[in-house]
């Protein structure tokens, strides 16, 4: 154990030495609980103390996080999704970030957050749904507090800082009741730091002490720009443009991330307004399925990130601490076999949506023109349906 | 039956809606203890408190994202953009976030923002303050755009679009502001006109002038002109733009045969260019002319000192409408 | 003669104005190394450097303001918006500064900025990637906004584009990148038709198809079509939306006596409105039919494994051809 | 004199102790070089020597502006002017960063810079005709490299970036040349700090290093909300979330403010990349004609701010320093009184925009539908007047 006091241990190699070369004075160290072979260190403000179950508990997320990673991207291979944004790399951050919700707090993502919405309890078949093009919106957002994907960079912000005056209105925040305290949490990218709306959404969280977690991934690409393109200094001094607290945390150490997240959190719910978290991470994938990431970035640094891997990590740690077997081991590996199965009996399953439904959402009340063009629409589409089974018929 | 000027109007408006249902409330620059520019909000603050009626920060993207959260959670945010010229920074939320969070959930969110927008020009201003945006709004799915042209509608109309479950763009005639007019505040829900039918103000059997907004006066200006020449000219106010009340306009037109449409945005893939394409499909073998658009030119809004040359006048107006009983 | 897909063509173009003119640079997010997500800059950055053509941040009212500036300093800026539903970020540099430069000095500055903007659906792709923007344009006065539909257009356009004094938006139809197409890049300055005139792309006298950008194949496939069934269609391509060619259409509809416009856009305030009311409006006595409109709901674009019910399709149009002959 | 090695010397009534109480310990010491008892201090930093005719002109400038701010108010009410946004205070802020600026830089300002214009040498009456609603723009942007002023809040801010990256691109930084090596200047007042795009001005020219400096007017009030409303930190401290950085300057001390503006504007003619600065000041009148501060803000405040007068101060000094005397004072208001009788007359004579010209400069080269629409309006205009005169000829 190394003295708490003293601040938190610095290892020589890690990475905010090696990413932040630009103006490294300029950088808090970061907040680090598992050092990057995987030993536990103390941190004298950001701390976690966990049962085992509750850590075995984070592995399995993560671990099934990445396989909704692995098969979604063979899905889209397959032509079962259109699209998949993967979040490989990005496990501990989303998990450990994801595990500081509570049932009554309410999330706003960006498109890649998997982990966070897989916190909430909801059905990954509803993610699947979203990039399979079902459906723009998955699951519902009333009964899982957790807002739709918004692939609007940078456009949920100032949405949850809203929400979160909401629920200052309401009374939910600093009551010391701890099944009523609520805050938001919204997450987002380097890239989307860039955007002018977040710095408004930074600015008036600010003003207004709302109760918002700013949950920054910096997985240190925006397709292909690298970090240093979107600003000069770290990011997390992105909030001190509005005198908003920030923490740096290694987002590839998932207690620190829960601790972090956790900390902010509550911090809100009791009304002590906002935070920003960066989480330092990397997206160990392309982009999208549509990325070609080779274009633009090498090998070398890829293979170096990869040795930070979050899961591998967190797996030494539990090994180390014999809380991990190998019978263990193979329960989880059962539990993510099935997890995939059911990934992929479930999307081929999901129906697609009756075309008429699209004119049923757009507006709450009626709107003569929508409802004449989807009279039309029904009229068209009945009269050629019937020529396409007469032509059928014909053939027949 | 009250007299009162239309911003007046809006703030009754505002003020019944805010106490009937605690969960509205006010957004925008100035709107406080100044009671906004044009004094819409006047003395709200004061009685509703700032939790209820909100100086926010400069910055209108921060306006109605922040709504559009607080909406989320179950308020019914009222914002103000404190001119038509400075709705654009928004355009970004109003039109990927608030005019699409219902479709995109398939109805499982409800964002009933309402955007109060001072609108149109006249009133001698310098740039940016004299703008006419609605066909940008109306060419947006999700949205309700409406606009009221007298101090009843004003009333009522803001409290309908307040209890309206979608999005709704209020766009306030500018250069109206302090006209007076006569406001039944006690009529009973059902008694109040349908927030988006319009409304025939004059009959008239030559021709159907169609207005809105703050073209509405100018309209019955015009025929009022006409009338002493012998010409019945029918008006319309369209009060709504998003939807579009074609039919109340098709029944006049089939009368009439004839049609100009007046709007002070520019003529150029405007409002009127809807009306006509959708008149000349419904009234194809009524019409005896061609229908008339007459509106501001496809210049950026002029300086104050010529801007009486880019506006639609009753002269204007009466050119069109001749040159419709000329056809 | 060249044969190319449009996206290789429109990359082409852009390297052959930023030879010839070293003021010409270009700015995007991921147009560098990447060469846009899109491929429409490969190899640019590579062989003019870093500080032509430019990897922005991730801000889209960054690229368009900062372009605003350049071009004030003499350059003329080629800004990449990465994908229709990404401009409104911009929207307000794009109105109040973009298109209003040049009325609010009189004159004296220029803002030669082009806004290329994959436009439209069809890709089977996530939300905010299908959109067509462009009557938000062009009600916009001070804005161009044009259209290629072929490779040809698509390499000559945009050099045109880039040498307009105006800032042009220029959209490009996404889901006919890959489209192939003869290219003649030997043509001399004068040859090459002017940016804003539509073109007649087949003629025929029943009646008259117009579309633009990435419904010009659907006009085409439509008229192929009914030939068969005897029914002769002409297809005119707009190419540019403002200004709009009125009188190539007016002439072609003079002839057949009936108009459909074919738009991806939803028709409610689209650029099918404007058409029509310009057509009613010029060909009243010739117009056999009502103009008929085909193009998308007034919806928010659907998920992708609903869009192709949303597009408009060669039944839709066929279909609207149908009932303006049986009128 | 202090000793300069301990730091700037503090009047304890400085205002940033009484202006910034959220975070003092956040606000930066502010830049003073003359008390706010004319008493000239020498700060460690920043430093100007000036010749007496040089002092004497700043004097002269401030004097002609206030001028220019009591002439135009009087106009307005008498009709002559639509509407006017006073400078009144905020005269060292303008003039002193308007005489910070060379012959090549250039200048966007915001719409109440009325000293940036003066100090280009450019006709007030140009700026009368943009508030007499003859005109958006007034004066010619080319030949003065002044852009017109931008109504829209923070809208100038990303242009001006540009035009310093287009600076940039033409090699006219860090040659050493100093009539060559140039800058841009951009004005914006508090509440401007708020906008979005103001953020990502500030990025890109930190991101980009480009030649441009921030000149933020603090003047405590967009229309009716105090400068708290905007942001819960001093102003300055905007420029941190870009690693910009940032200087705090008494706005009310024409020294400090060319000191710390020209430094700034040195710095990026050399190629050191963009600086902040927040100038602290106050409007003194009403935020334009049309406003009425009483509903809003306290006549003491008003009255405590007018201790403050930037021209008092300055000439008190100059008094000490026995550089003013009666005579000079005596020529100076007659010089102002000469400057009034010319924008009281030529204000007048400013000819009323021939309406046809407004479809001139919409686009440079024809548009088809502007044309049309040109000859419709000109036709119905000679109809209209032919009819006009006919009814004034058959009433005569
Ligand atoms: C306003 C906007 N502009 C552009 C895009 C296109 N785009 C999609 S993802 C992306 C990069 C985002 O980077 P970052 O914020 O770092 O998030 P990450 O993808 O790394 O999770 C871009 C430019 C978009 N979705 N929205
Ligand atoms: C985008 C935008 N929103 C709103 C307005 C209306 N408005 C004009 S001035 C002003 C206050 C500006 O305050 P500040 O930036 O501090 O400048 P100051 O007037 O104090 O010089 C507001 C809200 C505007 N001009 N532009
Ligand atoms: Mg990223
Ligand atoms: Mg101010």
């Amino acid at each position: 154990m190394t003295d708490a006091a003293a601040g938190p241990p610095r290892d020589p190699q890690a990475p905010q030495e090696a990413q932040y070369p630009q103006d490294p004075a300029a950088a808090q160290p970061m907040v680090q609980l598992l050092d990057r072979h995987g030993v536990r260190r103390t941190h004298p403000e950001h701390e976690v103390d966990l049962e085992p179950e509750e850590l075995l508990a984070l592995l399995r997320d993560m671990v099934l996080l990445r396989r909704l990673d692995t098969e979604s991207e063979a899905l889209q291979r397959q032509g079962q999704l259109g699209l998949w944004p993967g979040s490989r790399g990005q496990e501990a951050a989303q998990v450990g970030a994801g595990r500081a919700t509570r049932r009554q707090d309410q999330v706003f993502p960006s498109y890649r957050d998997h982990g966070a919405v897989l916190a909430r309890g909801i059905d990954p078949l509803h993610i699947l749904s979203v990039f399979r093009g079902v459906d723009h919106g998955g699951w519902d957002p009333a009964t899982t507090g957790m807002h739709p994907y918004t692939l609007v960079i940078a456009a949920q912000m100032l949405p949850a800082v809203g929400y979160a005056m909401g629920v200052q209105r309401d009374g939910a925040v600093g009551t010391g009741d701890a099944a009523r305290d609520s805050a938001v949490i919204t997450y987002f990218g380097d890239g989307a730091t860039s955007q002018g709306e977040a710095a408004e959404a930074l600015n008036w969280a600010s003003v207004y002490q709302a109760p918002v977690v700013f949950f920054c991934q910096n997985n240190q690409w925006a397709i292909s720009e690298p970090v240093s393109r979107q600003s000069p200094v770290p990011l997390h001094q992105r909030a001190a443009g509005s005198g908003m607290p920030a923490v740096l945390v290694d987002g590839n150490d998932v207690l620190a991330v829960l601790a972090v997240t956790r900390a902010a959190m509550d911090r809100a719910r009791a009304g002590g307004g906002p935070t920003f978290i960066e989480a330092f991470t990397y997206r160990m994938g392309a982009h999208t399925t549509s990325d070609d990431p080779t274009r633009y970035r090498s090998a070398a640094e890829v293979d170096a990130w990869r040795e930070k891997d979050p899961i591998d990590r967190f797996r030494t740690h539990l090994r180390a601490e014999g809380l991990l077997d190998d019978e263990h081991e193979a329960a989880l590996a059962a539990e993510s076999d099935a997890f995939a199965e059911r990934l992929r009996a479930g999307v081929r399953e999901i129906p697609d949506p009756d075309p008429v439904s699209m004119f049923e959402h757009a507006y709450a009340e009626p709107h003569p023109q929508v409802l004449a063009e989807r009279d039309e629409f029904l009229a068209a589409w009945e009269q050629h349906d019937e020529e396409a089974r007469e032509l059928a018929g014909g053939a027949s | 039956m009250e007299r009162m000027a239309i911003g007046k109007a809006i703030n009754a408006g505002l003020r019944a809606a805010m106490e009937r249902d605690p969960r509205v409330l006010l957004m925008g620059e100035d709107i406080g203890a100044l009671g906004g520019v044009f004094r819409v909000t006047d003395g709200l603050q004061k009685d509703f408190g700032e939790d209820r009626v909100l100086d926010t920060p400069l910055a209108e993207a921060g306006i109605v994202g922040t709504a559009i959260g607080m909406a989320l959670r179950g308020y019914r945010p009222v914002c103000e953009i404190q001119f038509n010229g400075f709705v654009f920074p928004a355009f970004n939320q109003i039109t990927t976030q608030l005019a699409k969070l219902r479709a995109r959930s398939r109805g499982r969110l409800s964002v009933p923002v309402v955007l109060r927008i001072p609108s149109g020009g006249g009133i001698g201003s310098v740039e940016h303050h004299s703008e006419s945006p609605e066909a940008l709004f109306a060419h947006t799915p999700g949205l309700r755009v409406v606009t009221p042209s007298s101090s009843h509608d004003a009333y009522w109309m803001v409290q309908q679009s307040i209890a309206s479950a979608d999005p709704v763009l209020f766009l306030e005639p500018e250069r109206r502001y302090w006209e007076k007019g006569d406001v039944d505040v006690d009529l009973a829900p059902g008694q109040v006109a349908p927030l988006h039918r319009a409304r025939v103000l004059r009959e008239g059997s030559d021709a159907t002038l169609v207005a809105y907004g703050p073209t509405v006066r100018l309209a019955l200006d015009a025929a009022a002109a006409a009338a002493e020449d012998g010409t019945r000219l029918e008006v319309v106010d369209l009060r709504s733009i998003s939807p579009l009340d074609v039919d109340t306009v098709a029944r006049s037109v089939r009368r009439t045969g004839r049609l100009v449409v007046v709007q002070e945005a520019p003529v150029f893939f405007g409002a009127g260019a809807e009306i006509a394409a959708r008149i000349q499909e419904s009234c194809f073998y009524s019409l005896e002319a061609p229908v008339k658009r007459v509106g501001g030119y496809h210049l950026p809004y002029p300086a104050a000192r010529v801007e009486e040359h880019y506006l639609p006048t009753v002269d204007r107006v009466l050119d069109a409408v001749e040159q419709a009983l000329a056809a």
